[in-house]
């Protein structure tokens, strides 16, 4: 089976181990990733601070490009990306306007019916059905999963559910074997776009996270957005300064902690490129019970 | 050979300044079938309907047009005039030209001509209309009250010590409703079940009550005067007769982990039980879905064993009986929103998050912490307690735009009970307005927060969550530059929203009465007519109409025994004679209009020949039941159904002299 | 040359539009005087053969409004005008007829205002659309020679 | 209808915002929900529910106060505030559109600058590659804001651990990203 797919710049750069283990885990379940040939940057939250019309023209590229290659389905991993591609589609299938003017700047047409798949929606879809047959350990600890903001909000794109309390993440940790603690900061912002301009606002936030995750017992953080990893991993010391407080609990992306239950080993998922060590993670791995 | 009389009225000169009367009263003279014409000041007053009696007398006239105002405003007093001149009523009508034509068009030609069409029209009518006679109907003195809770206490008493019957219907094994539940009423701190037990004993003594429990409407058909009512009698499987009310049945029962409905969950009953220690019926009821009898096929039987009085029978069934009524007052109450309809709240997960029924158990002394304010998680007395207001009340994103209206007064009763009861306790509430507009009720909320020190905080709250053992309330105060306020909290009242019932839809859709889009049932008038529904006879008490205070359910429900009392007056009561009517000769039987009609007025009849064989079917028409929409005329394929007052003829005779085409 | 002023017979039901119109009179509203309201106990009562009727005996245009879904003072009467008014509409449409000369509308008790506009509307609408002609341009002599003579052989 | 031609331009700040993001700002009633449930509340100069009650009311001066405050910048458009909002008001909207007109009217706080610096590298990055180049947009934001010190600590190690890239990814046609840019800034503060 074949599905397209979204990287986004994280996923080329500071957070190429999500890209790998995504991969890694679509290839055990038999799913190719096809690419978008060209695909460009989503623009982020500089786009739709600064142009309004920039911040959907970009994603609007990326699209109308998938369109061509004849992709029905994208998987975007990168929850900031995903809010940005489908906020951008969004407004261009419901303004009539809007749609023939971001046409005639990309000098292509946009139709507007492919399936934008989030990280969650991806596996639920694509890798649920097939999960049974492959996973062959249990994480065996406790896992906070934290979901940010651009995943569940706002309601007219997310997929989730119970948006102050989600449970996606969760039910997918269960499978790989984990305890997912229960959590009063899973849809808090981390920060995000302020991780370099205000980094101690990024840290504040984050610092908030990380300390309830950790009053609740989590050995673990889940994560499914780039910008959430990195404000909770790469900002420890940061963090550590704020809130006078060492937390060394791992911040793992949900599809390397799949990758883990999957047996996959911990260098291809890329878990060594992490800042907060994540062997403590690692370690508590056991062989699920036949 | 028609002689029609035709009347213009001046209005003073709310007409005859843009329409040219004596041109009209001229032209109409000239009219097919029109006798005498003529014009004057004021057709309403004394003079002006004498005019009308005398013409008819002069003039030997068969048929009266008024051209004046609206018939809405003297339809009645045209016809009551006619009917002193010596003929049939409904054989006058009224032409509108002054709200329709001199009001809303300038002094012109066009005007004086649109005015001359609208009589012509209605002269074209009344040729062509058929004496009608009043129909009267026989009044059943029987009133049924549905719902058991203070409203339909109220209304029953009230019809009953009138001297009439009173059917009361109530779904629960008790009557009592939301307000036994409550600890003590606003404003003036009395313990609520010391005020209404003595009333619902009342009910059940009352030689002209009649009560049914465990019971619920099954279907209502008929009209005003003649209601015919099934009702269900939902299987107790204890023969009340033979009961005593002994209790031995439930302080034996092993199945005593079912949440316990009258202390909002806050505690558990057994499957035989009764809602609480006062109630009217004082006998028990088996909750068949909870008892292991029904659910596990004939286990247990302990209650039989041990009832001396061989009350317990689980081989009772559902019954129906059915009666007759006049006159039927809903008051089927409300339902609360409860804590999981809040996902910023917790989705009501978190136990020391607890609505505003679950307080007043709690604070009741009858209730599960015998009235000492305890915490539902661990039973600790709370020491910080945050109070939430506009809980789902006047939030369209959660779909409820409206206001529940008794939230900021309970509100203010919680956090002074539980100050009274907790002189160290600290209680806020978070609030968006005060609205306390009852008599004392102003006066009541600044004692809560000048005597008993109560914090409000004007702002909605964002996020409650639980953390080491506290649950922490993100809230803000718009009153101090919005500034964010955060409480660690012991225990969250959220003051939920007032819904309507569950089966608030289906009830209505049964008795043939409106609802809004909360399923709050409609009043007939929102002003003048604020206790009856659109149907007759039906009418409206208690919360099930909007949400309402105990003084207000308690005046609304003597409002609707009123209209009640004064129905049942007269031996019998009269309609207005616009109903349908079948050519039963030409009427081939398919019946569409039965289909159609809203008012399950049509029958099927057998067309018998002398012998009694039956040749064929034809519609019937139960004037009693038509209303006179005149659907089942529009569907009719061969015209063998007419409305009387609007028939066909009478119709199509406007249409064609509108136009001027002779017909 | 004065301008074409058609001729719009509104068909109307007693609880609510006939209650708007009178609320649009006693708020002194002004509309165009080309309306003519034939008052019914409800639009469930209004047979379509009389706006064919209508149509056939010199009207240029017809309003049908009644109450609002939901608010028909008798329940339903409304819904089934709807209804068939849904349908008919497609069959005379399918006959060639020009259904812009038709209105349907719900004006409920409380909407003078809107009664007023609504006759404004469909009068500047009907009088732009021109006389209405179709039926009488109809040649009855071809007609009648079909009566007499085609059919009856 | 006729086209949203130059005769009916609001005035007004608030009647733009209204006529460009589709907001209803009168909607809001001040409970402060959104105020309470903000990540950055205690950051803000100006709170969420108060900066929608300035627009309600136009007091003299509140356009500069709006367009002025910090509040307008620290917003991260995480929603927290429309999510829980009871009246439904889009209040990231107006925040896009505010921070816009800040720009466009030089008033930008100075506060601020180093936020709006930081999306102009990103910007200026994309524009040059068509994807952003971490490394590139860091260099070019310490440049901005001479800030040189910042972060020192991380880098070496996210190079070491292949996080970083020295050369930047490339959008093949970067033509069409030109055009975009060139395109969509020619137009902005049009319609949104």
């Amino acid at each position: 089976m074949k599905i397209g797919y979204y990287p986004g710049c994280s996923l080329e750069g500071t957070s190429k181990e999500y890209s790998d283990s995504l991969f890694a885990v679509a290839e055990k379940c038999g799913i190719t990733l096809e690419t978008i040939n060209d695909w460009n940057c989503c623009g982020a939250s500089a786009a739709h601070t600064l142009n309004h019309d920039l911040a959907i023209a970009l994603p609007a590229r990326s699209i109308a490009l998938a369109e061509k290659q004849g992709l029905t389905e994208i998987v975007i991993p990168c929850a900031a990306c995903y809010s940005r591609l489908s906020q951008s589609q969004l407004e261009m299938n419901s303004h009539f306007v809007t749609k023939s003017k971001i046409e005639s700047y990309l000098e292509m047409s946009f139709s507007g019916t492919i399936k934008l798949l989030s990280v969650i929606e991806f596996l639920e879809k694509y890798i649920f059905p097939e999960v049974d047959k492959h996973v062959v350990n249990k994480l065996n600890q406790k896992t906070a999963c934290y979901y940010g903001c651009l995943l569940v909000r706002p309601k007219e794109i997310s997929s989730i559910k119970r948006s102050e309390d989600p449970i996606e993440m969760e039910e997918v940790m269960k499978i790989a074997g984990a305890i997912p603690v229960k959590w009063a900061f899973k849809t808090e912002c981390c920060g995000a776009g302020f991780s370099v301009s205000k980094t101690d606002f990024v840290a504040k936030l984050s610092g908030k996270i990380l300390e309830n995750a950790a009053e609740n017992g989590a050995e673990s953080i889940i994560v499914a957005c780039p910008m959430c990893h990195m404000n909770l991993d790469m900002r420890r010391p940061n963090i550590k300064e704020q809130i006078k407080k060492d937390i060394n609990i791992p911040v793992l992306f949900i599809t390397q902690a799949l990758g883990l239950s999957m047996g996959i080993s911990a260098d291809k998922l890329g878990l060594n490129k992490h800042f907060v060590p994540t062997d403590t993670a690692v370690k508590c791995v056991i062989k699920k019970e036949a | 050979m028609a002689r029609i009389g035709v009347f213009i009225c001046h209005c003073g000169e709310n007409i005859s300044a843009t329409v040219d009367v004596v041109k009209v009263a001229e032209v109409a003279s000239k009219m097919q079938g029109v006798a005498f014409s003529t014009e004057y000041k004021y057709m309403c007053s004394a003079p002006g309907q004498d005019k009308i009696v005398q013409a008819i007398k002069e003039h030997k006239l068969t048929g009266i047009v008024v051209a004046a105002c609206s018939p809405r405003m003297h339809e009645s007093t045209f016809r009551k005039a006619t009917a002193e001149g010596g003929i049939n009523p409904y054989l006058c009508e009224m032409a509108n030209i002054r709200e329709h034509c001199s009001w809303v068009h300038e002094r012109s030609e066009e005007t004086t001509e649109k005015a001359i069409d609208i009589v012509r029209t209605l002269v074209a009518k009344v040729r062509r209309n058929a004496p009608l006679f009043p129909i009267k109907v026989p009044v059943t003195k029987t009133a049924l009250v549905i719902g058991g809770g203070i409203a339909g206490i109220q209304a029953a008493l009230d019809i009953a010590n009138a001297g009439h019957k009173v059917i009361m219907v109530e779904k629960q094994p008790s009557i009592g409703g939301h307000m036994s539940q409550l600890s003590e009423t606003f404003p003036t701190l009395d313990c609520s079940q010391c005020i209404l037990t003595p009333r619902m004993v009342e009910v059940s003594q009352h030689p002209n009550i009649t009560l049914h429990t465990y019971a619920e409407v099954e279907s209502v058909s008929g009209f005003i005067g003649n209601f015919e009512v099934k009702i269900k009698m939902k299987a107790k499987s204890v023969d009340h007769v033979k009961c005593t009310g002994c209790g031995e049945c439930w302080q034996k029962c092993p199945s005593k982990k079912i949440p316990d409905e009258f202390n909002a969950g806050l505690s558990n009953r057994t499957a035989i039980y009764t809602p609480f220690p006062q109630a009217v019926p004082n006998k028990p009821v088996i909750d068949r879905a909870n008892c292991t009898w029904f659910t596990k096929g004939g286990k247990c039987g302990i209650c039989q064993k041990v009832c001396k009085a061989e009350a317990i029978d689980y081989t009772i069934q559902d019954t129906f009986i059915d009666v007759k009524v006049g006159a039927i007052v809903t008051a089927t109450g409300f339902d609360l929103k409860h804590t999981d309809f809040f996902p910023e709240y917790g989705y009501g997960e978190f136990k020391d998050v607890i609505d505003g029924m679950q307080f007043e158990r709690l604070a009741s002394a009858s209730g599960p912490t015998a009235g000492v304010i305890r915490r539902p998680s661990d039973g600790k007395v709370p020491e910080k307690i945050v109070f939430i207001a506009c809980a789902g009340s006047r939030d369209k994103a959660k779909g409820i735009e409206y206001c529940s209206k008794i939230c900021c007064m309970y509100t203010a009763k919680h956090a002074m009970l539980y100050k009274h009861k907790n002189h160290d306790g600290k209680a806020y509430v978070f609030y968006m307005d005060i609205r306390a507009a009852g008599k004392g009720y102003d006066e009541f909320v600044r004692r809560a927060i000048e005597d008993d020190h109560v914090e409000y905080i004007r702002g909605r709250v964002s996020k409650v969550y639980e953390h080491n053992g506290k649950l922490i309330v993100k809230g803000v105060d718009t009153l101090l530059n919005s500034t964010p306020v955060d409480i660690e909290a012991d225990m969250v009242v959220l003051a939920t929203a007032i819904v309507a019932n569950k089966d608030a839809e289906s009830v209505a859709q049964k008795m043939h009465i409106s609802y809004d889009k909360h399923h709050f049932f409609a009043e007939a008038h929102p002003k003048l007519k604020p206790v009856e529904t659109n149907t007759a006879g039906i009418m409206l008490a208690g919360a099930c109409q909007s949400a309402k205070d105990i003084p207000e359910s308690v005046s609304q429900a003597s409002a609707s025994a009123s209209k009640a009392i004064a129905l049942f007056s007269n031996n019998e009561m009269s309609r207005e004679p616009s109903v349908a009517a079948v050519n039963n000769t030409n009427c081939t039987g398919c019946l569409l209009c039965q289909d159609v009609c809203p008012y399950l007025a049509i029958e099927k009849e057998e067309i018998k020949d002398r012998a009694g064989n039956v040749l064929r079917y034809a519609a019937k028409v139960n004037s009693g039941l038509c209303q006179g929409c005149g659907t089942c005329v529009a569907m009719c394929r061969n015209k063998s159904i007419d409305l009387q007052g609007f028939s066909n003829e009478q119709m199509l005779g406007e249409v064609m002299s509108l136009l001027n085409k002779p017909f | 040359m004065s301008q074409f002023e058609p001729k719009i017979v509104a068909f109307v039901c007693n609880w609510c539009t006939y209650a708007g119109a009178d609320l649009a009179g006693t708020s002194r509203a002004k509309y165009a005087t080309n309306v003519r309201i034939i008052r019914f106990p409800c639009t469930g009562r209004i047979d379509f053969m009389l706006l064919m009727k209508a149509f056939q005996n010199g009207s240029d245009g017809i309003i049908i409004s009644g109450c609002h879904p939901n608010d028909c003072h008798y329940t339903s009467g409304n819904f089934h005008a709807r209804r068939r008014w849904m349908v008919f509409r497609s069959l005379i449409e399918f006959m060639g007829f020009d259904t812009e000369r038709i209105t349907f509308s719900w004006v409920s008790a409380a909407e003078g205002a809107k009664w007023a506009d609504l006759v404004n509307e469909v009068t500047t609408k009907v009088r732009e659309l021109g006389p209405f002609t179709e039926f009488k341009n109809l040649d009855y002599n071809s007609f009648n020679q079909l009566d007499n003579g085609a059919i009856t052989k | 209808m006729h086209d949203t031609g130059h005769h009916d331009e609001p005035k007004g700040l608030k009647g733009r915002i209204i006529k460009a993001t589709g907001v209803n700002i009168t909607e809001c009633y001040q409970c402060g929900k959104c105020t309470a449930g903000c990540p950055l509340n205690e950051e803000m100069d100006i709170m969420p529910n108060q900066l929608l009650r300035m627009l309600q009311l136009e007091l003299p001066g509140y356009e500069d106060k709006l367009l002025k405050s910090m509040s307008i910048w620290l917003c991260l458009a995480c929603d927290m505030c429309y999510h829980r909002c009871p009246q439904e008001v889009l209040l990231s909207k107006v925040m896009d559109y505010l921070r816009q007109e800040s720009i466009r009217q030089g008033k930008v706080n100075p506060k601020a600058k180093d936020i709006l610096k930081f999306h102009e590298s990103f910007l200026e990055s994309i524009a040059k590659n068509g994807k952003l180049h971490e490394m590139g947009l860091t260099l070019n934001y310490k440049l901005k804001t001479m800030n040189l010190m910042q972060d020192v600590s991380v880098a070496p190690a996210m190079l070491s651990k292949g996080k970083l890239s020295l050369f930047p990814h490339k959008v093949k046609n970067l033509k069409a990203i030109e055009k975009l840019f060139k395109r969509t800034s020619e137009n902005k503060g049009g319609e949104q």
